[in-house]
């Protein structure tokens, strides 16, 4: 196990390496330079003043030295600065950048995985069911939705028609008037709040499966989860730092509703479907019979047998899905007004700001290796038979 | 057609625990309707074995299903009753057949491996069986209390219980599923292939054990396999089937001394014998019948050496051919003696 | 098929020439291979008219092709004048008009002009007094019975973009797939053949191209190159030919690799090309059909994306319908001008939600396990 | 399990949602405990006149209390809400000057001082720190030049210290001590070399020299050359200047430019009449307005002269000339809100619906609302509109380094073909206008209102026999003439086999032009271009491409034979020394330059040396309208088009003027003056 752990980081390093590199190279060939793009438009000035700034960004060096100067940085954790916005820092930018677009996609992530599963489950259940057809198209009609036009229908409709929800932007100007917080530190409060919630609630569950008495199990099960939930809002009102920012929370995930919503309607059919073919196959296994066969409700056939064991491929590409919410959200950040990693992703490589543009790139990459590797982690935990075969 | 119970006289003065009696059953596919189980009828007395042989495709396990009420969708029960204590299985409500299965009867699969769910440990799907089928629900002790006899019963050490599907050998988990299969105190166990998938050894230790058990609990047993020599071994009343169809019936000693159904007759011969007399292997020709269309008459007439032109339109009823031995065929006098050579 | 649990176990490798490894020697090799092609063809065809999906995706294909072949038609007939149904540069000429009456206080924009107005359109006078009236050309023009769709804020017709955007989607849609598919398989097939070293190779650069940000390289490609169509097609092609679709389909080929009419090919002598090209690409080829119809759907996504964005470099696409649409400020007004953009967007939907639904019927064929029993 | 876990999130999070929603009546105690820094009370602070019934909706506009320390006699005192299409990039005006030099940026960091300022709506140039009404002209001093300006008492930063020359003369040193900065600074702020002296060769060499405090109020500044009207005052007057007081620390401190650039500028003393308080990055910037602002309730009356009359104190002073013509604008100086928030959008259509929905007051875009939303605006009856030329031009230019390009007939011959009337009011739609001189009507006193398109006016038929006339009498022939086909209204037969005078033939062509996605309009124009061209035999194909390929095919001098003829735009500024950028050889884009057509004419770089010597703006003004008819007769460009810049904003603002070039956004909206009923 612990020789295959370092051979696969092993190989993750190398082929991180390998993406940097490319990446990098790509965008250096790119026409034209970041300085050259900036002042394209400006006739007023003078050559000098480009020589200067291409100087400042250190792009009078050769190719090799200016690659080898980038990657010598990298390593030691400095990703330089962002040529557009010199001369801020690259971490700097994604740190701003990144909560936003983790907790908007990831709520959305969880929000359509969720009704994904459910409809799968029961198109699986239910098979041959007239709705079956329905749903199904209806489904994948949404599924191919055009993302942008869809979006602002949906704003449309639920900010102008209806004046629900709000329009755009992750939170309202006047309502943050003279807050006593910064936005990301309410994202990332958000983030770990929820984190820690959730992952109580998982924790509490993984170990009442272990436990051998049933009783035990359950009340460890529920008290966890009631724990965790209780835990959650006792935060938001108890705690003093918590009751603070509730309101402004509150006004973030006001404004997570629309493009949550638009996000699960255009992403559900995915997951549904594929849950719908894994819970298929399943039901297909003698063991599906032999619950049957013990007599066991109908209920408890498809959500612990059936449901339980086709979660497995559904896990899976949660986890890959997780990896690339980052570049998911180029279009949805833009209609959304929710300036995030999407949006510095598209604006970086327009305006050629390598370093921004590799940093950004980098991030994305490292995510999905570690998704990949997170995989066969979790594949081991779900699914004990891989945890053996892994020994062997 | 009419239905005819088969009066069975060998285990005369028990009560009949099973009866089916002229079971039809049906598939509906897209391509036509399938008829998987066709008039078929016998019953099983209490502590009884009987094993179910046939071909694959046959209709055996449709057979065993259909007693449990656990045949696919699509299945369409078009007539006859499957009698479990003189009530019609058939006719419950689903809640009820629900709470029949497994404490009445259980099941052992074939391929231990498939029939359990791997992620869960062994002893979380028994006690998942218990859970559901004892009124008042056993406590936590008591049901550990019985999850160790019942690994002692088959022969597992109790640790078992909290191991993976996975890890465990194929004897062990078929003995698993026989544990399983106990758990909830059945009168009768379906064994479907209980065996096939394991080594001749274990096979035979298995066999062995599920016959102690049996007559140690008094239970029944209905045998499921392709294998004549695992049910000659374990039986005391066999039924053969072709193509959904019963063609002998009888006690497991007359019909593999004398079959008198020529399917029987070549399926028991193309078994080579070890200790019997030397004899040459006949092989079965041709394949079974496509049961989307089955053949007129008896339909086992397009493989059968001695057809006649009346198996080709006639369908033939059962016919009681000694004390404890019935066959469906027109003529089943001249089906040879086992040991005989074929002309 | 009478007996659920005696069904003969069916896989996704079912051989059609699994039983004749030693006829590709002989010479009516093809001629056996032809049969057996059309006899699977028949059979696939059968199993798959029984999802009603896909069958229904299917239709939606065909209504497109039709739509995608009119134009040629009605150039050819003379039905339409190039010069006007030019889907680039087609011009309508005579626009309908409508009378404006110059107001002081606007309250239906459609008949009346707000003294304002006389600003934002140049073609208006601004010697015009309150009371007066003026014909102004409608552009872009509702639907009418020369133009069935309306035009565009630059007078084009939009039933003929429509067409040649369900042409170029075609092209684009198809190109990509067929990329996807021989990458994918041939990748697939030599890194299950040929392991050790080339499936590690392979592999790490499948995973390579699977970290890459699709949207963002191909805006990044789009920056580099005149981005054309093809050549977004062959990027698309490329980056889920040789990142998903490989890993998928060599899985798939391991499990080909196993099957004893493989050991028999290499006995009778086959090279390894041989192998690969006719027996381990034919016995993957269902597999990697199936993710050709989703290399489809997401090839037509990502054209309208980017062609939205204006990353996209082609004369007509929808994306580029509801591009212009977008920059010249129509999008968000559904009512009053929902010819340009309910058309183009929904046709989005449409085609790559057909091509979806055809992938989900050839589900079927392809992975028994998900048939009706 | 993990079903459950992921139902008791999202249940958490919408319980989340709705408990700080439902429960507003607790959010202002909140929100009061921790506030901290800033003057404005943390609770919504606007008022509404009680008596105008569509703020009633509103609660929060009604519940507080007015401000009381707003001066008495503002009438109003309210949040002007704006929206940006952009996040801003930094806090930092230096950096918001050099390589943050983004107009979003510039939107919303308040401005800073400078000697000479531009009065909306003319673009005149007025007094802003100086005090002289005219600047103060340039006199020879030694080796060099220089020019002493004296400047206004009582002009303070935002913090109330008075502004005085030491900020001139650190501005001035600052700069130099980075050697020069960058971007807006270099332009500004020309630096002399100390090395080597100025030569008229090495246009590089000349700058700047020295800026002094000579004492508070005068500030001298020395130049190595004599300065024409580009450099004193339309650079160096316009230049910024940053407080002393505040910057000169973390100058002293900062090796480079980097460090003061990494400065947080937030709260930085500025010269205008809000200071910025809070700035949530991505999401929106408020300014605040000043209790005290130097220039408050001072009146400026500005005529189409272009003079302005300004008083303060009740003492008026009369700027740019004498007074003449229309008033076009007559206000007093605010400000008469309370703050400003720039919200950003990222989408144009999400800003417009927040726009028609009442969320923001006015839209911040430097191209202004698209052509399409003109019927949607209209109809929103809390909309008012404005419509104003810009200051820039879409234009076709030809490689003047090549063959056939470089031969003046060629160029007029295709211009001629060009409808450009035809174009904007048929094919665009009536969504631009045409446009025929280098300096659009828009800046009136610049533009040359003679000059006329080639062939303007002419019909189809007329523009073919015009063409093919220009050829002939240049010596070019056909192997088939082109003649016009008034039944077919087409050019039947099409020019074949055109050859130059010396027999030369003309190679395939190319025209570059923005693909359609970027702007269908010059994409559609180029093939407009394409069709007339194939009419009189050039082998011309328009190539629709990206922006990035064009500019790195027109620009870097890497090759400059590497394209034929682009179509591409300029965004211009109020003074237009651009006229001479664009063509003087010496600003050939082979040298670094941005005369991309490398056009090289005496008569016309002789024009140039003469304007960089102008001292007056008359005499620069003659010297623009004669460069501006060479090209239009010469055609190295044929400009093509422009689009009226349409903004909308809430009817509830009012504007002192909102017609003028640019439109309202290149005057910021004008935060100070406008008032919010």
């Amino acid at each position: 196990m612990v020789r295959y752990v370092t051979r696969r980081l092993i190989q993750m390093v190398f082929l991180f390496l390998v993406f940097l590199t490319v990446t990098w190279f790509l965008l250096y060939i790119l026409p034209g330079d970041s300085v050259a793009l900036k002042y394209a438009g400006n006739p007023n000035i003078p050559p000098e003043a480009r020589e200067v700034a291409l100087e400042r960004l250190g792009l009078d060096k050769p190719v090799l030295i200016q690659f080898r100067d980038y990657m010598f940085n990298f390593f030691q954790g400095d990703l330089g600065v962002s040529f557009n916005q010199y001369p801020r820092p690259v971490v700097d930018i994604i740190a701003e950048r990144l909560p936003r677009t983790l907790v908007l996609f990831l709520a959305a992530l969880v929000t359509y995985y969720w009704a994904g599963f459910l409809a799968g489950k029961y198109l699986a259940w239910r098979r041959g069911n007239r709705g079956e057809m329905l749903v199904t198209i209806g489904g994948v009609g949404l599924y191919s939705m055009f993302l942008p036009w869809f979006a602002f229908m949906m704003i449309w409709l639920f900010s102008v028609l209806l004046d629900w929800l709000p329009l755009s932007k992750f939170l309202d100007p006047e309502q943050w008037r003279d807050a006593p917080f910064r936005a990301n530190q309410v994202f990332m409060r958000l983030f770990w709040v929820t984190l820690i919630a959730s992952v109580a609630l998982f924790a509490s569950g993984f170990i009442a499966r272990q436990t051998r008495s049933r009783r035990l199990g359950r009340t460890l099960r529920w008290g966890g989860g009631a724990l965790a939930v209780g835990g959650f809002f006792f935060y938001w009102y108890g705690v003093d730092s918590g009751q603070v920012m509730r309101v402004y929370a509150g006004d973030i995930g006001f404004h997570m509703i629309l493009p949550v919503l638009v996000l699960t309607l255009i992403n559900f059919a995915g997951v549904m479907l594929l849950t719908r073919s894994s819970m298929l196959e399943t039901l297909r296994e003698d063991y599906i019979l032999t619950a049957r066969a013990k007599g066991l409700p109908e209920r408890v056939v498809r959500d612990r047998h059936a449901a339980r064991t086709a979660l497995l491929p559904v896990a899976t590409s949660l986890v890959l899905a997780v990896a690339t919410v980052i570049d998911g959200g180029v279009i949805t950040e833009a209609v959304f007004s929710w300036p995030g990693m999407g949006e510095i992703l598209v604006s970086s490589v327009l305006s050629e700001d390598i370093p921004l543009a590799v940093g950004a790139f980098s991030f994305i990459g490292i995510l999905a290796l570690i998704g990949h590797f997170v995989v066969d982690i979790l594949y081991g935990v779900l699914d004990p038979r891989i945890r053996v075969t892994e020994h062997g | 057609m009419t239905s005819r119970r088969l009066p069975l006289e060998i285990s005369a003065g028990q009560a009949r625990l099973l009866e089916v009696d002229g079971l039809v059953m049906r598939y509906d596919t897209e391509a036509g309707e399938v008829s998987a189980v066709e008039n078929v009828s016998f019953s099983l007395g209490r502590g009884e074995s009987m094993g179910l042989v046939g071909e694959s495709g046959c209709g055996k396990t449709s057979v065993a299903l259909s007693l449990l009420r656990l045949a696919p969708e699509n299945a369409r029960y078009q007539s006859g009753s499957v009698l479990w204590e003189g009530m019609d299985l058939l006719e419950l409500s689903d809640q009820e057949m629900r709470e029949y299965r497994w404490a009445e009867i259980s099941m052992v699969f074939q391929g231990a491996m498939n029939a359990w769910n791997p992620v869960y440990r062994v002893g979380e799907q028994i006690r998942e069986a218990m859970d559901h089928h004892f009124d008042p629900p056993l406590s936590t002790v008591e049901t550990s209390r019985r999850m160790d006899r019942l690994f002692n019963l088959v022969g597992l050490d109790p640790a078992v219980q909290n191991r993976y599907p996975h890890e465990l050998s194929g004897g062990m988990r078929q003995r698993a599923v026989i544990a399983m299969a106990l758990s909830c105190e059945p009168k009768l166990i379906i064994a479907d292939e209980p065996t096939t998938a394991l080594d001749v050894i274990v096979q035979a230790q298995i066999l062995e054990e599920l016959k102690e058990i049996q007559e140690d609990l008094g239970l029944s047993i209905l045998y499921i396999s392709h294998d004549m020599a695992v049910i000659a071994q374990v039986t005391d009343i066999i039924g053969v089937m072709y193509a959904g169809k019963l063609v002998e019936f009888g006690s497991t000693r007359d019909v593999f001394h004398g079959p008198r159904h020529p399917y029987s007759y070549l399926l028991l011969s193309s078994i080579p014998s070890v200790t019997g007399p030397r004899r040459r292997p006949v092989s079965l020709e041709g394949t079974p019948p496509n049961l989307l269309a089955p053949p007129a008459g008896c339909r086992f007439h397009p493989r059968c050496p001695w057809a006649t032109e009346q198996c080709r339109t006639d369908e033939p009823p059962m016919m009681q051919i000694g004390p404890s031995q019935w066959a469906a065929c027109w003529n089943s006098e001249q089906v040879p003696e086992m040991g005989e050579q074929l002309p | 098929m009478a007996d659920q649990r005696s069904l003969p176990e069916e896989t996704h490798t079912a051989d059609p020439f699994g039983s004749q490894p030693i006829l590709h020697e002989v010479d009516s090799w093809w001629k056996i291979r032809l049969t057996l092609m059309r006899r699977s063809l028949r059979e696939n065809w059968r199993i798959f008219r029984r999802s009603k999906v896909g069958v229904f995706g299917l239709v939606i294909i065909a209504f497109w092709a039709i739509m995608a072949v009119m134009p040629t038609v009605f150039f050819a007939t003379g039905f339409w004048n190039p010069a006007v149904y030019d889907p680039v540069t087609g011009l309508e000429l005579n626009p309908p008009t409508r009378t404006m009456t110059m107001v002081e206080r606007i309250t239906d924009p459609n008949t009346e002009i707000d003294r304002r107005a006389v600003l934002l359109d140049g073609r208006i006078p601004d010697t015009l007094q309150i009371g007066d009236t003026f014909e102004l050309p409608r552009q872009p023009a509702p639907p009418d019975g020369r133009h069935w769709l309306g035009t565009d804020p630059l007078g084009r017709d939009v039933l003929s973009q429509l067409m040649h955007g369900a042409r170029a989607s075609f092209f684009l849609g198809i190109l990509a797939a067929v990329v996807t598919v021989v990458i994918g398989t041939t990748v697939g097939s030599m890194a299950a053949y040929f392991g050790g070293i080339v499936d590690a190779f392979l592999m790490r650069l499948a995973d390579l191209l699977i970290l890459i940000p699709g949207l963002a390289i191909l805006i990044v490609i789009g920056a580099v190159f005149t981005f054309q169509l093809w050549h977004l097609a062959v990027v698309i092609g490329i980056l889920s030919g040789f990142g998903g679709t490989a890993i998928v389909l060599k899985s798939q080929a391991l499990a080909v690799k196993v099957k004893p009419f493989i050991d028999a090919a290499r006995v009778a002598g086959g090279s390894a090309r041989h192998i690969i090209f006719y027996h381990l690409i034919p016995n993957v080829m269902p597999l990697s059909v199936l993710y050709m119809m989703f290399t489809v759907t997401a090839a037509i996504q990502s054209e309208a994306v980017l062609s939205f964005l204006g990353v996209l470099n082609t004369d007509t696409s929808w994306g580029l319908m509801m591009n212009l649409a977008r920059t010249q400020g129509y999008l968000l007004q559904v009512v009053d001008f929902w010819w340009l953009t309910i058309p183009a967007g929904l046709s989005v939907t449409l085609l790559s939600a057909a091509f979806f639904l055809v992938g989900r019927g050839m589900d079927e064929i392809v992975n028994p396990r998900l048939r009706r029993r | 399990m993990r079903l459950r876990t992921k139902l008791l999130c999202l249940l958490a999070m919408l319980a989340l949602v709705a408990a700080a929603c439902g429960e507003d009546e607790e959010a202002p105690e909140a929100t009061a405990a921790p506030a901290t820094e800033t003057t404005a009370a943390p609770a919504p602070e606007t008022t509404a006149a009680p008596d105008e019934p569509e703020e009633m909706d509103e609660p929060e506009e009604m519940d507080e209390p007015e401000e009381m320390d707003e001066p008495e006699e503002m009438p109003m005192a309210a949040t002007y809400r704006l929206g940006i299409f952009s996040a801003p990039t930094t806090d930092n005006p230096w950096a918001a000057l050099d390589t943050e030099a983004e107009i979003w940026n510039t939107y919303v960091i308040p401005g800073q001082m400078s000697l000479y300022t531009y009065q909306g709506p003319t673009y005149t140039v007025v007094p802003a720190l100086a005090a002289d009404a005219s600047p103060p002209q340039v006199e020879a001093d030694g080796d060099g030049y220089s020019v002493t300006v004296n400047l206004r008492s009582g002009v303070t930063w935002s913090d109330g210290t008075p502004i005085t020359a030491h900020d001139a003369a650190f501005t001035f040193n600052t700069i130099k001590k980075y050697n020069g900065l960058g971007g807006n600074f270099t332009s500004a702020w020309p630096l002399a070399r100390d090395d080597d002296p100025a030569t008229e060769e090495d246009e590089s060499s000349q700058g700047v020299s020295a800026v002094e405090a000579l004492d508070d109020l005068t500030v001298k500044i020395s130049f190595n050359f004599e300065p024409g009207l580009a450099i004193w005052p339309m650079s160096v007057g316009l230049g910024s200047i940053f407080q002393e007081a505040f910057w000169g620390p973390i100058v002293d401190e900062s090796a480079d430019a980097e460090t003061l650039y990494a400065a947080s500028g937030l709260g930085a003393p500025n010269a205008s009449a809000f200071d910025s308080v809070e700035w949530e990055p991505g999401a929106f910037w408020r300014n605040v307005a000043l209790d005290e602002y130097y220039d408050s309730g001072s009146q400026y009356t500005v005529y189409s002269s272009g003079a302005v009359e300004y008083t303060q104190d009740g003492a008026t002073e009369t700027w740019g000339g004498d007074p003449g013509g229309d008033v076009l604008a007559d206000y007093t100086e605010g400000p008469f809100i309370s703050e400003s928030i720039y919200s950003i959008y990222t989408d144009q259509n999400a800003a417009v619906l927040a726009l028609t929905e009442g969320e923001v007051d006015f839209l911040l875009n430097p191209l202004g609302l698209q052509a399409g939303l003109r019927n949607e605006i209209l109809a929103a009856p809390a909309l008012e509109v404005a419509v104003n030329d810009q200051n820039g031009m879409r234009y076709l230019a030809y490689n003047t380094r090549k063959f056939p390009m470089s031969q003046a007939p060629f160029r007029q011959a295709l211009a001629c073909m060009i409808d450009k009337d035809f174009m904007a009011n048929t094919v665009l739609g009536g969504t631009a206008y045409s446009i025929n001189s280098l300096v659009p009507p828009g800046n009136a006193y610049w533009y040359n209102p003679d000059i006329t398109a080639p062939c303007a006016g002419q019909t189809s038929q007329e523009r073919v026999a015009s063409a093919v006339q220009i050829f002939k009498d240049a010596g070019w022939t056909w192997e088939v003439e082109p003649v016009w086909d008034e039944g077919n209204r087409d050019v039947i037969p099409k020019g074949e086999g055109l050859v130059g005078p010396g027999g030369e033939t003309i190679p395939p062509l190319t025209l570059l032009a923005p693909g359609p996605g970027y702007d269908p309009m010059r994409a559609t124009y180029s093939l407009f271009i394409e069709e007339w061209a194939s009419d009189l035999g050039i082998p011309l194909t328009a190539e629709p491409t990206g922006f990035s390929v064009i500019v790195d095919k027109v620009f870097p001098p890497a090759d400059p034979l590497g394209f034929d003829m682009y179509i591409l735009g300029w965004g211009l500024t109020p003074f237009p020394d651009h006229v001479f950028d664009f063509f003087r050889s010496s600003r050939d884009s082979a040298l670094g330059g941005y005369n991309t057509p490398g056009y090289a004419n005496p008569a016309f770089d002789a024009l140039a040396e003469q304007f960089d010597k102008a001292k007056t703006l008359a005499e620069a003004r003659d010297l623009i309208h004669q460069a501006d008819a060479i090209i239009a007769e010469d055609l190295p460009y044929v400009t093509l088009f422009n689009t009226p810049l349409i903004e909308a904003y809430s009817n509830q603002l009012t504007f002192p003027y909102t017609t003028i070039l640019d439109g309202l956004q290149n005057v910021g909206a004008l935060t100070g003056v406008v008032t919010i009923s």
